[in-house]
């Protein structure tokens, strides 16, 4: 069992939980939490260095390291792990958010313990998440990664905490009801019959037994149950009071990685197990996701509190990874993994200097600051920049990420898809009005207040948090093919074939 | 005129609705327990009715009567021991008093 | 063109450690070197007379240095980052570097004050300045036209930096935005042009649009390139959009994007505002380099419009319009940088107007080298007077000509070299301008007569508001002796010699036989085999006649200009207003937008998607108190609904059953 | 008579062995030694768990006794084990209640009743005929409304000991009256001899469908399905904590298997036709409404009353997969309950004995002043909602996972309405954590130490909710001897 890598990915969270546990000074804490989020950042580029060279030594399995382990025998339920492009890149990204996350929580205060518990907990669900390929650990993980936020938020948040605390869970569980119902249907329809039933994605796939109206049912239910956690409209309302009331590091882990178990599941669930379906229904959710995309951007135009606008953000850029997602074809799909990987970085980026802001004005109402860039000029650049990549400036992330979801999303020729399409590069403009609003009102201009005069420049571990975010977006944004070219591997033709596409 | 089953179904089923209606109606806790007596003893005459009638063959049904006056006599007692123990704290026992719990 | 990028790295990172000077002079260096080398190609190109570089016929061609994949989207469909050399490449290749360079070595002056101090964020000008020197060039080599979107992005990003310079100023803060939005506007248009153009021909290159392989890496460009395009798309499934073929919606869309950076009317707006950055980067970016990327753009695709009638008439006409409504503009500012704003935005309108008259077969398509070489001398005689225009500022501290008055005895290097950049626009003979606008003339005269008197009218307007704008910095009347303000002076070497360089430039700039290096299909094309003395003299005749009315009115100080303005109230109104385009854009974006549309969102999504949500918890919360009343506590009622629902169960199964 | 029989009662014979020692020993110990009777009922009873273990009773054959009226098999030894664990925690969870000074002279009846009752539950469990069956229930409830009774000083207690047995009773009326219309209809009351007869019968009839809502009603009582539940709440908050912990998980757990066993072996023939619609209906009301109950409660006895009622609907979930796995789910469903709900019990006792608080409100801040029992508090929430890796989320799933092994569109919908329900579940699953965690108010319970045997049975719990899950065999058994 201890000789796939990929199990390394659950087991190390494990171990640090108990150092963690074991702990007694906040040193000690600091020094398990961050020692095991390199671990897990080193071992993931290792993966990701290792899969790299067995695809280049002509591997083509449709996912590598599989491996699997019986758990629940008689239901076939099994500890399946395998990875591919897509959860190569998934993996990375969430060990670089939790390495970021755990040094922008430093000082956390009160119960720094716990806090890293329950933060350890959540990545232990991420990570299993993305290395299983058996629908049942897969929503297990999936729903630990969910219950830790509430205590999280509940406990260390700020403003409306209670309540936003109470409606994200509630609505991510709404969803994962929806999730649940879904899987255990895919589960009676995953082998023909008189074979043995089977959660494992691959075979699954394999059998390709799900007949067109179970499709038409199971569909909805996946792709809204994980639609939810992907902030689609109109499920998306837990997002803004849920980041806005989040302390930083959960800001980022949530908004950097588990929007993107949404997007995630929606293909690697959804999608790839139902493609008739897809094919079928993606219009209702193309509208629906299409909304989201310049909705969440509307109404990031005039919110006041800098969590708000990033959370509606959140919203349009999610939405436009769930848009990518229904485009069903490589590119928009590649477009939409890459969509994943950037706004992951960039808003644990935002979250990150957000907190950082909050914790030395006490504010996040940007009519109440200014001229911050004079005030905390690091700190400051380093906005401009997460912007920048917001807004989808090339060189940095998101403009690969979004360029390759709209050619994607324009190689389909009906008028239907050509408007929606549109209405999703309109998007881009919104976002440039919105960003650039924000970086005007806080960091440019005469400052607002005299007491925020005082106030100093990052810390070294903000400094460390925030660059090893900065290099993430950029080197993506420059060498784009590097990961375009991971992920596009992952889209086997076979996907494609049964939709009738290329 | 044979007596046939249904003379004596119908009396018990009377006597079964009697003690539902008395258990529903009463105040007094003891009244309510002789109505629930009185529902037992429906039953049990409808046992010994159908075995007499249908099934004549056998003793299922007589035996079936015989334990549950057992039980009946049991949950009796039982229920007067509790029901003696509320009157001795409230010196009533009127039913309508223990609603305190609610909701 | 490695080199401003590492620049902008160097100094945007380690700035901060530097001194201000050595920032400068890194800079400076940089650039100085990158001069050189982009000469040194430019030289090679066009003389070295390589197979590589003019076909056997003589045709000049394109060359593709290097060209790398960047990105893939699927099999054929690639962004590549390349190096694309040709005839207009290699003259932007020129002009960049040598106003960027000028512009360095003039900042190491202007960005101090009268006591040699430095400005605050010194080392981070000197750092966008290069970020944008690279974007710029990166632009003009592309090989691709992703390529160039990704350096155009590049381009409007560090303009806003630069705009923005004085980010504590909340009217330069609220400039930068309305130029990176206005522009990231237009570029919409520009990104879905361009899916649309990929889409259907499956190929970014510009090479794939425009010309016929000659060589590996060397291409010449071919009408029937772009024919075969036109076929392509008329060919595909859905030629037809709305009325309209797909290959024109592409390439109008395309040049949207050309005119957000051209700041053509209606995308104009951005354009006057943007003056509130340093004056260096206004002759940079806001005269010289980066709005004439909309016209490269333009040129780079002009096969491809030649194709397509419709597309031409609608760059001619936006081109026109906007000449004429900046010119009008331009009379009534009192602000020398908006003046020449404007003067900016006319002139660009000439080059656009230049290439939608464009024809092959007329005169050899001399429109287009007629619209390339005015970019080229416009590019010169412009930085010229931004910068002249920066030294007045730099010495009298405001931007408002009323404020100058009678300056040519202070500062007589300015003086001059402002006259000749003034000159130059004007088209006197033998100022460059005179050639390239002249040029422009004949192509519209080819095209049609309207087209040709318009923008004479616009010449005209040209040589009348520059000439006002002359005679009111250096006559008018002597100024009051200033108050608390040493004399004013000329500048130190570092920017008068940026000056005096490109006055020697825009002065005999005009002599060079451009046609030899430039022209639509890369053939040599002789210029003044073509020259109509007729269209020249009248031109040069129409300008003269409107210097003279500028200087009757405002080479003393008279009452004329007030009674011309009380003559026309209400036109001088408008156009002092810029004809309320910027009420209209605010009431657009403020009320439509941002309280029509983002507000009514927020409120939708905070009242009605929210608490829809949360009325799901107030009806379960709602429930759990209405029915509580079936817990009531009494016994009785227990076995009532015992038995109520008991009965209930049977009997409404009993029914349903039988 | 074969004497020898009675050998195939092995762990009814065990329990009577347990029981009457306890009994000899709280009778003639001497006054002095009977401190020590808790214990030594515990460890006599543990070693009868460990009984429960033995590869005889373990994996014990499918025998039957009485000429068919009992039988046991290996799911039968191991549900009554699955009992056993869970009395035996209640049994530890009692020791320091029944140390007080007002319950201290009666602590042996408490025991005795407790194995009393079980005894019943045993029987009802293994009985295939409804006499066997019907002495078990009783032996089972009325031992139950004494036990409700015990603390005969507090008035709470009373009242709730008066509504139990009353409406216990009413409900064996009623339960009683239809056993005899199917008696009437069949001529039997072995279980199998019924389902025969109904099976060559002419298929449905009025009567028939009338007495199976009466079984159902009478049965659904002791596991308090909806609209027979009403007496749970009162009776909960009323009855001392260890009695309501009983209550609500071995009782439940018991009646749960019962009422699986009647429906199949003796209804099992008319499932489409007859009960499958009615407990459809019973099941969503069941949660529904157990659940919106839950939401407005303040006494967390009560609190966990109405969750209770919810919890059982979802185990009926189980009974209407009518298939093995169903069975196997409804088993370990019971099981993961019994820990899930005896930790939270187990909280709320030491609570209430070291400070006589049972209210949410007392609960607030109660991880700052006891950050052990907030966090056992939590951990049986998160179970009793279902979230991973708590045994609480396996349990739920294979439950859902059985019960959609029917394939009808008509289950999907129901277990989309049972999906829907656990989040207003964990809703108010998680008001007791927020109580706990993130209240900002001052605790008004102080720090304390609970006593020896209230942290071993909550240790045990923990355990229980952590491994359960994940450690597979447990489940992987059941579903093995489920048939």
């Amino acid at each position: 069992m201890f000789s796939n890598i990929l199990i390394y990915f659950v087991v190390i969270p494990l171990i640090m939980l108990g150092g963690l546990a074991l702990c007694r000074n906040i040193k000690q804490i600091r020094a398990v939490a961050v020692v095991g989020a390199l671990a897990l950042t080193a071992l993931s580029v290792w993966l990701l260095l290792d899969y790299m060279q067995l695809r280049a030594a002509g591997n083509t399995a449709p996912m590598l390291y599989t491996d699997s382990w019986s758990w629940f025998g008689p239901l076939n339920i099994n500890l399946a792990v395998g990875v591919d492009g897509i959860s190569v890149a998934m993996l990375i990204l969430s060990s670089i958010i939790l390495l970021t996350g755990s040094f922008a929580s430093w000082k956390i205060n009160p119960l720094p313990k716990e806090f890293f518990l329950w933060l350890v907990l959540l990545s232990t669900g991420v990570f299993g998440f993305f290395i299983s390929i058996d629908l049942f650990t897969m929503f297990m993980f999936y729903e630990v990664a969910l219950i830790p936020m509430y205590l999280l938020i509940g406990v260390w948040g700020s403003g409306n905490k209670n309540y936003s605390a109470m409606k994200l869970t509630l609505m991510l569980m709404g969803g994962s009801a929806f999730l649940m119902l879904g899987l255990i249907g895919i589960y009676y329809h995953s082998a023909p019959e008189g074979q043995p039933l089977t959660w494992n994605l691959l075979e699954i796939v394999n059998n390709a037994s799900i007949d067109k109206g179970w499709q038409y049912f199971l569909f909805p239910m996946t792709f809204v149950g994980f639609g939810v956690l992907g902030a689609m409209f109109p499920f998306h309302t837990w997002s803004p009071d849920g980041h806005a009331s989040a302390p930083t590091a959960v800001s980022m882990l949530h908004a950097g990685v588990l929007m993107k178990l949404g997007g995630y599941g929606c293909f690697r669930v959804a999608i790839y197990l139902m493609p008739e379906a897809a094919q079928d229904l993606a219009w209702i959710f193309l509208i629906l996701t299409g909304i989201s995309v310049v909705y969440g951007a509307f109404s990031a135009c005039v919110q006041t509190d800098l969590k708000y606008i990033n959370a509606y953000s959140s919203v349009s850029h999610c939405g436009l990874v769930l848009f990518a997602i229904l485009m069903l074809n490589t590119t928009a799909m590649t477009g939409a993994i890459m969509q994943m990987l950037s706004h992951g970085l960039m808003t644990a980026l935002f979250f990150a200097l957000i907190g950082m802001i909050y914790g030395r004005t006490h504010t996040r109402d940007i009519r109440l600051m200014g001229g911050l860039m004079k005030i905390m000029p690091f700190l400051a650049v380093c906005y401009v920049i997460a912007g920048m990549a917001s807004l989808g400036l090339p060189g940095l992330s998101g403009f690969v990420a979004e360029m390759t979801i709209f050619v994607g999303s324009f190689e389909h020729a009906d008028m239907f898809h050509r408007v929606f399409t549109i209405v999703a590069c309109c998007s881009i403009v919104i976002t440039a009005v919105y960003i650039l609003r924000v970086v005007g009102k806080l960091l440019f201009g005469p400052v607002q207040d005299e007491h925020h005069l005082s106030l100093t420049d990052a810390e070294w571990w903000e400094r460390t948090s925030t660059v090893t975010l900065i290099i993430s977006v950029a080197a993506i944004g420059c060498f784009p093919n590097f990961f375009a070219d991971l992920i596009k591997f992952t889209f086997s033709p076979s996907i494609f074939a049964v939709i009738g596409m290329n | 005129m044979e007596t046939t089953m249904i003379y004596y179904l119908i009396p018990t089923l009377i006597m079964f609705c009697c003690g539902v209606y008395g258990f529903l109606t009463r105040k007094n806790m003891i009244a309510m327990l002789i109505s629930l007596e009185l529902m037992l003893n429906a039953v049990d005459i409808n046992f010994v009715v159908f075995n007499r009638y249908l099934f004549p063959g056998q003793m299922e049904g007589m035996f079936f009567t015989l334990f549950a006056i057992a039980i009946a006599a049991a949950e009796t007692a039982l229920a007067i021991a509790i029901i003696i123990n509320v009157f001795r704290a409230a010196k009533n026992i009127d039913v309508t008093d223990l609603k305190k719990m609610k909701f | 063109m490695a080199i401003p990028l590492c620049m902008f790295l160097i100094l945007g990172l380690l700035g901060m450690k530097m001194s201000h000077k050595l920032a400068g002079i890194l800079g400076t260096a940089g650039m100085g070197v990158t001069l050189v080398l982009a000469y040194f190609t430019a030289f090679t190109y066009f003389f070295s007379g390589s197979p590589d570089f003019v076909s056997s016929e003589g045709q000049r061609l394109q060359y593709i240095v290097f060209n790398v994949d960047w990105l893939q989207f699927y099999d054929n469909l690639v962004i590549r980052l390349g190096f694309l050399l040709d005839p207009i490449s290699a003259l932007l290749l020129v002009v960049i570097t040598t106003i960027s360079f000028m512009v360095h070595l003039y900042s190491n002056g202007y960005m101090r004050d009268h006591h040699g101090v430095y400005e605050h964020g010194f080392q981070r000008f000197y750092a966008f300045l290069s970020l944008f020197s690279f974007s710029m060039l990166g632009l003009v080599v592309a090989t691709n036209i992703f390529q160039m979107y990704i350096f155009w992005e590049l381009v409007g990003a560090s303009s806003y930096l630069l705009i923005g310079f004085y980010y504590v100023k909340p009217s330069a803060v609220s400039a930068s935005k309305k130029a990176f939005i206005v522009t990231r506007f237009a570029d919409l248009g520009f990104l879905i042009g361009i899916l649309i153009l990929s889409f259907y021909t499956g190929t970014f290159n510009f090479t794939d649009f425009t010309s016929a392989p000659v060589a590996d890496g060397v291409y010449g460009v071919s009408l029937d390139t772009a024919q075969g395009i036109k076929n392509l798309i008329a060919g595909s499934e859905a030629p037809i959009f709305m009325g309209a073929s797909v290959l024109t919606w592409a390439l109008v869309l395309i040049f949207m994007g050309g005119m957000g950076k051209s700041a053509m009317l209606p995308l104009h707006i951005w354009l006057p505002d943007a003056m509130e950055g340093p004056t260096p980067v206004s002759a940079l970016i806001h005269a010289a380099t980066m709005v004439v990327a909309g016209v490269y753009l333009v040129a780079r695709l002009f096969p491809l419009y030649l194709m397509e009638h419709s597309a031409m008439v609608i760059i001619t006409v936006v081109g026109a319009v906007t000449a004429f409504y900046a010119a009008m503009v331009a009379c009534t500012q009192i602000d020398i940088k908006r003046v020449l704003a404007f003067s900016t935005i006319s002139q660009i309108a000439f080059m656009m107007v230049s290439l939608g008259v464009a024809d092959p077969n007329f005169h050899e398509g001399l429109g287009y080298m007629a619209s390339m070489f005015h970019l080229f001398t416009h590019a010169m005689f412009k930085a010229l007077l931004f910068l002249g225009a920066g030294a007045l500022i730099h010495a009298i501290g405001s931007n408002d000509y009323t404020e100058m008055h009678g300056l040519r005895k202070y500062m007589p290097i300015t003086h001059v070299t402002f006259l000749i950049g003034c000159l130059a626009i004007a088209g006197i003979i033998p100022f460059s301008g005179f050639f390239s606008k002249d040029e422009i003339l004949s192509a519209c005269f080819g095209n049609s007569w309207i087209a040709y008197l318009w923008m004479s009218m616009v010449a005209a307007l040209t040589a009348f508001y520059m000439f006002r704008l002359y005679f009111l910095i250096f006559w008018w009347k002597e100024h009051p002796v200033r108050q608390g303000h040493h004399t004013p002076h000329d500048q130190p070497w570092t920017m008068t010699l940026p000056l005096v360089i490109l006055a020697a430039i825009a002065t005999v700039a005009g002599l060079i036989p451009f046609g030899n290096f430039v022209s639509w299909n890369g053939e040599p094309y002789d210029l003044f085999g073509h020259f109509d003395w007729s269209i020249a003299a009248v031109s040069l005749l129409v300008a003269v006649v409107a210097i003279l009315v500028a200087a009757k009115m405002y080479m003393k100080e008279n009452p004329l200009p007030a009674k011309m303005k009380n003559a026309m109230p209400t036109l001088w109104d408008w156009c002092h207003h810029r004809f309320y385009w910027d009420e209209l854009y605010m009431f657009i974006t403020h009320k439509i937008i941002f309280n029509g549309i983002c507000r009514p969102i927020a409120w939708f999504d905070r009242h009605i998607i929210d608490g829809t949500m949360d009325g799901f918890a107030y009806v379960t919360n709602k429930a759990s108190y209405a029915i509580r009343g079936l817990q009531s506590g009494s016994i009785q009622m227990y076995v009532w609904i015992y038995l109520i629902g008991a009965l209930a169960l049977g009997a409404i199964t009993a029914v349903c059953i039988l | 008579m074969d004497y020898s029989q009675f050998l195939v009662m092995k762990q009814e014979i065990g329990l009577l062995a347990v029981f009457l020692i306890v009994f000899l020993y709280d009778t003639f110990m001497p006054k002095r030694s009977l401190g020590a009777l808790g214990t030594v009922s515990s460890v006599l009873f543990a070693l009868f768990v460990a009984y429960g273990f033995c590869p005889s009773v373990f994996d014990s054959p499918v025998e039957t006794a009485f000429s068919g009226m009992y039988a046991t098999s290996a799911v039968i030894a191991n549900i009554k084990t699955i009992l056993n664990i869970g009395a035996l925690i209640v049994m530890i969870q009692a020791m320091r209640w029944a140390d007080q000074d007002l319950v201290r002279i009666r602590r042996g009846e408490f025991y005795e009743l407790l194995l009393t009752t079980l005894f019943g539950m045993y029987l009802m469990i293994s009985a295939r005929h409804f006499l066997l069956f019907i002495i078990g229930l009783e032996t089972a409830s009325l031992p139950l409304a004494a036990m409700v009774a015990f603390d005969k000083h507090r008035y709470e207690s009373r009242e709730a000991a008066v509504k139990y047995v009353l409406t216990a009773v009413f409900s064996s009326a009623i339960f009683l009256m239809g056993l005899s219309f199917v008696y009437g209809l069949t001529g039997s009351l072995y279980f199998g001899k019924i389902a025969t007869a109904l099976m060559m019968g002419d298929g449905i009839n009025a009567l028939l469908v009338v007495a199976l809502a009466f079984v159902i009603s009478g049965i659904g009582f002791k596991l308090s399905l909806v609209p027979f539940h009403l007496w749970t709440a009162d009776v909960y908050q009323g009855a001392p904590t260890p009695v309501t912990s009983y209550l609500s998980v071995i009782s439940k757990g018991a009646a749960a298997f019962a009422f699986l066993v009647v429906l199949w072996q003796v209804f099992g023939c008319v499932y489409t036709f007859a009960w499958e619609w009615m407990l459809y209906a019973l099941i969503i009301l069941t949660i529904t409404i157990g659940n919106l109950f839950a939401i407005r409660q303040r006494n967390m006895k009560r609190f966990l009353a109405f969750s209770s009622i919810s919890q059982a609907g979802y185990i009926m979930l189980g009974v209407i997969a009518f298939n093995g796995m169903g069975m196997a789910a409804l088993m370990y469903y019971i099981l993961v309950y019994i820990f899930s709900n005896l930790a939270a019990f187990g909280v709320i006792g030491a609570i209430e004995n070291n400070s006589g608080k049972v209210n949410m409100e007392d609960y607030n801040g109660l991880y700052k002043t006891n950050p052990r029992l907030a966090f056992t508090m939590m951990l049986a929430m998160f179970s009793l909602a279902g979230i991973p890796p708590f045994a609480g989320f396996f349990s739920k799933f294979f439950i859902f996972t059985s019960a959609i092994n029917q394939g009808s569109v008509a289950i999907y919908v129901l277990v989309l309405i049972a999906l829907i329900n656990t989040i207003v579940s964990l809703y108010y699953y998680l008001l007791v954590v927020k109580a706990m965690f993130i209240s900002d108010e001052e605790s008004t319970v102080a720090t304390f130490r609970s006593a020896c045997s209230e942290r071993f049975a909550l240790w045990i719990c923990v355990g229980g909710i952590l491994l359960l899950g994940v450690v597979s065999c447990i489940y992987n058994h059941l579903l093995e001897i489920s048939f």
